[in-house]
């Protein structure tokens, strides 16, 4: 519906369609609206450092998830079946790495802006969103809170076979939360290459460690 | 209360006599206190500008936000009903410097004022009170510094 | 520095520091307490004052005034209640124009090199006049209405396509602007986030920008809280002035008919 | 040259409440540019206000006061129409003096 087009040959500027439907006392169809919308999108934003145009060329599922009502059932299912198919599970089977690094990446806001210098690890943006430990009360609510995390799941030893399910359902949630939710506003850590596998295991750590505070305190 | 031209009397006698004693350091009228604000600790502060360790006081009403959701602007305001308060210092315990500033007051003004400070990090902010006859008094309050937005 | 709204003693007499309870507030609490104290005493009438001058002031290679030449849609030279109803259509531009970028119109026309100008900096050179600007005639319609026309379809297709914009989800975040905008209630860190998608009420969302930020001590007019907006999306880099901003504009302008404007107000 | 002072002095019950805002970077002298340099400090060192001419008030202050510093307090016996004058000079020299009329 809005991808941005990239031959040119059809981008009409929106003063013609203006022309075109002046006079007119209706509302402009959503079809006009939606090519001016392109047009308006290709014509009004530059690069900038590490920020390209490519950025806001859409893949399939940003397309879908860009209306002011959600994409149908059908699509939704079929987004999270593709995306599933992208998490990159950890090689050698370690989930949790250090929940003190994990602390800090959930502190860290930065990352990818075009004020951002390039080939600087990006932060994890966590506390923005989640509440997640209870020493920090500077904390977002777009998410769920996340304060004991592994504690409420019943984590008491990540390594017994029994935690099992709950470490490959948060890893991939990490890695990719649109495998479980088409249209999450999470961003795809893992996937879009915002945080590496060594990170996002701290990042686990900090949710499923029973020695992080998440869960101690 | 004093009147003015007594309180001013006063306090050049008190001022003359410390200076004599090398009490008091020969800070001119409009001298900017330089080891004060050099000042990396409250004692080095209260050092700075030669007084006594100041006792807490509850007449001084002492206003600032338990959460300052950004550090560059910390607003804070104090009034008092203690008698003849000649200055108030504002001091931040955890700056890279303490003393943030000084107001001194004449007759003709309440000893009362606001401003707006600078804090690196959640700290204790003091409003230390001086008066006429070079007594002490402060009041304190912890003010927690977040990080209010999306931290990029 | 209009409408004094004295309240010294009152807030001398209730001190939050001195006797007070032991009850903890909570963070909110402590945020509103924060922003009460910061209400009084807004830099940007530095900012306002400044710009009164500058709109009175004949500059430029043709040398005039804007208080003689500048159209903001109310008529040559009227300030008040223009902010109010900005977005809206310009016939001698043939486009829908928000303040700012009606404002480099203006300044085309005494002879300033708008390209030029809308490629500085935030900050630097006459995007420095531009905040002034923006702040005195912003606070020329303090406490009025927002009331943008829709009356012609220009402005009418704006609001639709600043609808689609600000559902458009890009950059490797993934990020619309209703991804932290499309609910109530919802907040980042501490900073509650107005529900753009409906109209949020009287001086929050688009009725309290331009507004000083504490935070850089700088005056921000809407096109640059758009822009960094769109920095923490990830997006790339909206020119200034350019015709996305002021679709979005117009869409929240448009939800946001009825609210009174603070604007410019104090921000973090 | 520095932008102007906005005062605001207003009689209020046996005084005038006075609001100050002066145009100011107040920089901290602790923070580096983009080339890594330390930003030297700049700061107001100094602020009177005087009321009909006489100074009433006076401030000493270091990097810590905020930018764009604000500044309120209360003048006594003050009625509308007496000048209330504020100065202040900063670390490089620079001054200035703006005044208002209790209203």
């Amino acid at each position: 519906m809005m991808t941005i087009m990239t031959t040119t040959t059809r981008i009409i500027i929106p003063l013609a369609w203006v022309a075109l439907i002046a006079g007119c006392a209706a509302a402009p169809s959503a079809q006009e609206a939606d090519q001016a919308t392109q047009a308006i999108m290709k014509n009004s934003f530059r690069e900038q450092g590490i920020a390209k145009l490519d950025r806001i060329q859409q893949d399939e599922l940003q397309q879908a998830c860009s209306g002011e009502k959600p994409p149908s059932e059908a699509t939704a299912k079929r987004i999270e079946a593709a995306q599933l198919a992208t998490v990159q599970w950890p090689a050698d089977g370690a989930f949790l790495g250090d929940w003190r690094e994990g602390e800090k990446l959930a502190q860290n806001g930065r990352g990818m802006t075009w004020s951002d210098p390039a080939g600087v690890p990006s932060g994890g943006n966590c506390y923005n969103c989640h509440q997640i430990t209870k020493a920090e009360i500077s904390y977002g609510t777009i998410g769920p809170s996340l304060y004991q995390y592994g504690k409420l799941r019943g984590v008491t030893d990540p390594a017994a076979p029994a935690s099992a399910e709950m470490l490959k359902y948060t890893w991939g949630k990490i890695w990719n939360a649109k495998a479980t939710n088409a249209c999450s506003n999470m961003p795809r850590f893992g996937h879009a290459g915002v945080l590496n596998a060594a990170q996002i295991r701290d990042l686990m750590a900090l949710l499923l460690d029973p020695k992080s505070p998440v869960n101690a305190q | 209360m004093q009147n003015r031209r007594e309180m001013v009397a006063r306090s050049a006698t008190v001022a003359l006599l410390l200076a004599g004693a090398g009490v008091l350091p020969a800070r001119a009228q409009s001298a900017w206190p330089k080891a004060a604000f050099d000042g990396k600790s409250i004692d080095e502060v209260y050092k700075g500008l030669g007084i006594a360790k100041p006792v807490e006081s509850k007449d001084i009403a002492f206003t600032a936000p338990d959460i300052a959701e950004n550090g560059a602007v910390v607003p804070i305001g104090v009034t008092t009903t203690l008698p003849g308060v000649k200055r108030i210092a504002f001091l931040v315990e955890k700056n890279p410097t303490t003393l943030a500033g000084l107001f001194d007051f004449t007759e003709a003004v309440e000893p009362s004022v606001k401003t707006r400070i600078k804090m690196q990090q959640t700290s204790n902010v003091l409003a230390v009170a001086i008066t006429s006859d070079d007594k002490v008094y402060y009041a304190q309050k912890e003010v927690k510094v977040t990080l209010g937005g999306c931290g990029g | 520095m209009k409408a004094p709204a004295l309240a010294l003693a009152v807030s001398f007499a209730a001190p939050f520091g001195h006797g007070q309870t032991n009850n903890a507030p909570s963070a909110a609490d402590g945020i509103a307490q924060y922003r009460a104290l910061l209400a009084d005493g807004n830099p940007a009438e530095l900012w306002e004052a400044k710009g009164e001058a500058l709109w009175k002031q004949k500059r430029g290679a043709k040398n005039v005034a804007f208080s003689d030449t500048c159209d903001l849609g109310k008529g040559t030279g009227v300030v008040k209640g223009a902010f109010v109803e900005l977005p809206r259509y310009f016939a001698d531009t043939r486009r829908v124009q928000d303040l700012e970028s009606r404002l480099l119109s203006c300044m085309e026309a005494q002879g300033y090199n708008a390209a030029e100008i809308a490629a500085t900096p935030f900050g630097r050179g006459e995007q420095l006049d531009l905040e002034a600007l923006v702040a005195y005639v912003s606070a020329e319609s303090k406490g009025m209405k927002f009331n943008l026309p829709q009356a012609r379809p220009e402005e009418r297709l704006m609001f639709e396509v600043g609808k689609r914009i600000f559902y458009f989800r890009g950059g490797p975040y993934d990020f619309s602007c209703a991804s932290c905008h499309g609910e109530a209630g919802k907040r980042i860190r501490l900073q509650e986030l107005p529900d753009l998608t409906k109209n949020p009420g009287d001086g929050v969302g688009f009725a309290a920008w331009p507004a000083y930020r504490v935070s850089s001590g700088e005056l921000w007019g809407m096109q640059r809280r758009l822009n960094d907006c769109y920095r923490q999306q990830r997006f790339p880099f909206p020119g200034y002035g350019s015709d996305a901003t002021i679709a979005l504009a117009t869409y929240m302008g448009v939800q946001g008919k009825g609210s009174v404007s603070i604007a410019p107000s104090i921000k973090r | 040259m520095s932008d102007p002072m906005r005062i605001r002095a207003q009689a209020q019950g046996s005084g005038a409440v006075v609001r100050v805002l002066m145009s100011h970077e107040m920089e901290t002298g602790q923070r580096k540019d983009a080339a890594g340099k330390t930003i030297p400090a700049w700061h107001i060192t100094e602020m009177t206000a005087a009321l009909n001419g006489k100074v009433v008030l006076s401030g000493e202050w270091g990097t810590a006061i905020a930018k764009n510093p604000f500044t309120e307090f209360v003048v006594k016996g003050a009625k509308a129409g007496d000048k209330i004058t504020v100065n202040w000079v900063d670390n490089r020299g620079d001054k200035r003096s703006d005044e208002a009329v209790v209203a």
